[in-house]
């Protein structure tokens, strides 16, 4: 059962992934980004891990892709403006090696085999928050900062005059 | 293994009968509260064999009127996401509906049934997060339509949106402090103590300041007056769905109301006790001491209308709200989801963790 | 129970499909999205081997990892539209002062 | 000489006001007021309902035209043209014939008001010498489903 599930979550995520960089028009793109998060969503929740999965919505859909969708209604771009893509050596050498990190994906997960393990449950509310404020409470705080130069950043970018 | 399918096909069906069959209701509240607010009739002429129950079958007329209206799609219309939006715009809110409970955990043929879809984890985050989708309609739907209009209501709704979405989520924080846990039903359940012997635990006891802001919060998500920028009929039109005609009107319509009710569950389970009924417990009454005993079923009956009292309350509180506040201009509604809400939610967060480090018992780590 | 490997391996495809996109792509908007795909291969990967290992941390760093996507996201889009206002073009080939 | 009148904003607005959940719930009380009142009395309610109740109108409301008749059952009109030239909308039309009476000049043959032209000034009562049209039945127009309907003929303005 789980494993079907997974096999189904897994191919829309790539399939999804793949319609992403492959769609002319941006805001395809975004809708398949939007299938693609929720089928890693999906996935987290076969791993137990709950509020990761819960997060991601939170954060990716609800907050990150709104961002991206705004953008491009913001700008709007005319049909004809849209940049018409041409193979260049640059994309050829980038499909080899990304081609070549796939396979190098399969070798690892092929050595590793089929090792089944269970999944023990860290992914609740509890045993994240216990971990997030106790072992990683600097990281979390620096990641704080990391936000606020983010903030700053964004409006120092986006506001009309330099 | 069969019987626990049926049980959970029994309660998805039966919220999602108390949620899409509250709708007409709704709708002719609303045009009837409306009308006698405003010293009005109301509907009052569609009838059936000449019985006019006040207008109640106005509801039932114009989903028929909308079911029978040409399906069209405008010309400079993306195909599949002008079809897609309505569909967005309602799938996440009726989804919303699982993680509230009902009632409390009953016994059926020797199982422990709680009164509630399904218990989540993360109950609360679920909510935020399905909550956080609903723009995806409102905004595929501004832009698949090809409407300058349209696309106007989009770029509100979506600001609007990600502006009170964080408030909203601060305002939970709350009562996940208060009441230790994010899940609804725990919740629920912790509402049911008394505070110092006499007062209902309530989240609204609680939690004030958190639920006004939730309150707030809660209208602007559901893009309700005073906070339906992305519609603003008198200014673009129709907003999003300006292009949208048939049953796909009708599906935002629906989405409008059930947002209305699912808003209204999340407040009364949040902030107003949920099933519970102050004083009642599994027994009977308790009062000054004394103890009035029931049945156990009935305590659950009497359970379950309570919080169905409170969600048609609330959806009765939208209402009312509707047809007395008047629209917020869009710099307003920046203002003070940015500069009012946020600072006041972030205040609320820090006094109730003080109180809760001072008094509450709670440990740091 | 869903070996651990395979987690891994659809981790490598996903995160191969974002290098396509970056590496190929010329809209500046569609480059950010695969940036995006990117980082959630990495924490697919991350709360799987989390999860195998019993430990936290797998979910910690994943929410890192968001944290981190989301200020990308908002800096990225910032300087996309800082871009277009000057350019009036999302194609990123064309920008190429820097370029001798 | 135009005179500048200075309105003077009010200084400052009270706490209670900035923070306007007090000025909302009383808002809510007044709309809730209203409410209560239409629904424990609904028959204070102003609302006419039309189709089956109809507002009296008074004396001398314009409405409807009709001709008047003779006790004999024949109309008064002597197709004199004096409505249809009075009438500034032009939607008079009248189409005389002899009368069989010597007494009685002409009698109209047809006499049709387009509904969709008048304006209902009254003009045509005023100019009228034989007293032969009148607006006095209180009747509004009634809607039609084609222009023809609208243009009301000798039979419809007779018989009442």
């Amino acid at each position: 059962m789980e494993r079907i599930l997974f096999f189904i979550f897994g191919f829309v995520a790539v399939f999804g992934s793949i319609m992403v960089v492959s769609r002319r028009h941006p805001i395809s793109s975004v809708m398949y980004l939007l299938l693609t998060l929720f089928s890693v969503a999906a996935l987290f929740v076969l791993r137990k891990s709950h509020f990761i999965a819960a997060i991601q919505i939170i954060v990716y859909a609800g907050a990150v892709v709104v961002l991206i969708v705004f953008v491009i209604m913001l700008l709007n771009v005319a049909e004809s403006k849209i940049p018409v893509e041409r193979p260049t050596l640059a994309q050829g050498v980038g499909v080899v090696a990304a081609g070549l990190l796939m396979l190098e994906g399969a070798l690892v997960g092929s050595r590793y085999g089929a090792q089944i393990e269970k999944a023990v449950d860290v992914g609740t509310v509890e045993a994240v928050g216990k971990a997030l404020f106790t072992s990683y409470l600097l990281p979390f705080e620096i990641t704080s900062l990391l936000l606020l130069a983010a903030i700053v950043g964004s409006i120092v970018l986006a506001r009309k005059k330099f | 293994m069969l019987i626990d399918l049926l049980i959970v096909i029994v309660k998805i069906a039966i919220m999602l009968a108390f949620v899409l069959g509250l709708v007409p209701v709704l709708v002719w509240a609303e045009r009837k509260g409306a009308a006698f607010i405003q010293d009005r009739m109301g509907p009052a002429k569609a009838d059936i064999f000449g019985l006019r129950l006040a207008g109640l079958f106005h509801p039932l007329a114009d989903a028929l009127k909308l079911l029978f209206k040409e399906d069209f799609v405008p010309e400079d219309a993306h195909p599949l996401f002008y079809r897609l939006a309505p569909v967005f715009a309602m799938a996440p809110v009726l989804l919303t509906f699982a993680v509230v409970p009902f009632g409390d955990t009953i016994e059926i043929f020797g199982r422990k049934v709680p009164l509630q879809v399904a218990d989540l984890n993360v109950g609360i985050l679920y909510v935020f997060a399905f909550s956080s989708l609903t723009v995806y309609g409102i905004i595929l739907a501004g832009w698949a339509s090809g409407n300058k209009f349209s696309l106007l209501g989009g770029l509100r709704s979506s600001a609007q949106m990600i502006s009170y979405e964080i408030s909203l989520g601060l305002s939970i924080i709350g009562v996940a402090m208060v009441f230790g846990s994010l899940k609804l039903s725990d919740i629920a359940r912790a509402q049911g103590e008394l505070l110092f012997g006499v007062i209902p635990k309530w989240g609204v006891v609680v939690q004030p300041l958190g639920f006004i802001l939730f309150l707030v919060s809660v209208f602007a998500e559901s893009a309700r007056i005073p906070f339906d920028l992305p519609e603003g009929e008198s200014e673009i039109v129709a907003g999003f769905h300006t292009e949208y005609g048939s049953f796909k009107f009708a599906m935002f319509f629906l989405a409008e109301y059930v947002h209305v009710v699912v808003a209204s569950g999340l407040i009364a389970t949040l902030y107003f006790g949920g099933w519970q009924i102050p004083y009642l417990y599994a027994d009977g009454f308790h009062l000054f001491g004394k103890v009035l005993h029931l049945p156990f079923a009935l305590v659950v009956i009497m359970q379950v209308l309570a919080f169905v009292v409170k969600v048609l309350f609330f959806c009765w509180f939208f209402i009312w709200v509707r047809w007395t506040i008047p629209r917020f201009r869009y710099d307003q509604v920046m203002r003070l989801g940015w500069k009012v809400l946020l600072p006041l939610a972030l205040a609320n967060i820090f006094i109730t963790g003080s109180v809760l480090l001072l008094f509450g018992g709670a440990k740091p780590l | 129970m869903v070996p651990e490997s395979y987690y891994l391996v659809l981790s490598g495809i996903m995160f191969a499909v974002g290098v396509v996109g970056v590496v190929s792509r010329r809209n500046a908007l569609i480059i950010l999205m695969s940036i995006e795909i990117m980082l959630n291969a990495v924490n697919l990967a991350f709360v799987a081997a989390g999860s195998y290992l019993g430990d936290p941390a797998g979910n910690v760093f994943a929410f890192m990892v968001m944290t981190v996507a989301a200020a990308e996201a908002a800096v990225g889009l910032a300087i996309v539209i800082a871009i277009f206002r000057h350019r009036e073009t999302v194609d990123v080939s064309e920008l190429k002062e820097l370029k001798f | 000489m135009i005179r500048v009148k200075k309105v003077s904003r009010p200084k400052e607005i009270p706490l209670t006001e900035k923070l306007y959940l007090v000025e909302i719930a009383k808002g809510l009380a007044v709309t809730m007021n209203h409410f209560l009142k239409n629904l424990t009395n609904p028959r204070s309610i102003p609302t006419i309902d039309y189709p089956e109740v109809k507002r009296p109108v008074p004396p001398r409301f314009r409405g409807r035209h009709r001709l008047t008749k003779r006790p004999d059952g024949t109309p008064k009109c002597v197709a004199c043209y004096c409505c249809a030239t009075a009438c500034p909308a032009v939607c008079i039309t009248i189409e005389a014939g002899e009368h069989p009476d010597p007494q009685i000049e002409k009698y109209p043959v047809r006499f049709d008001i387009d509904m969709l032209r008048c304006i209902y000034c009254g003009m045509c009562v005023d100019a009228c010498p034989e007293d032969a049209i009148r607006m006095d039945t209180g009747w509004y127009t009634v809607p039609e489903r084609n222009r023809e309907d609208l243009v009301y003929t000798i039979d419809m303005l007779l018989s009442d």
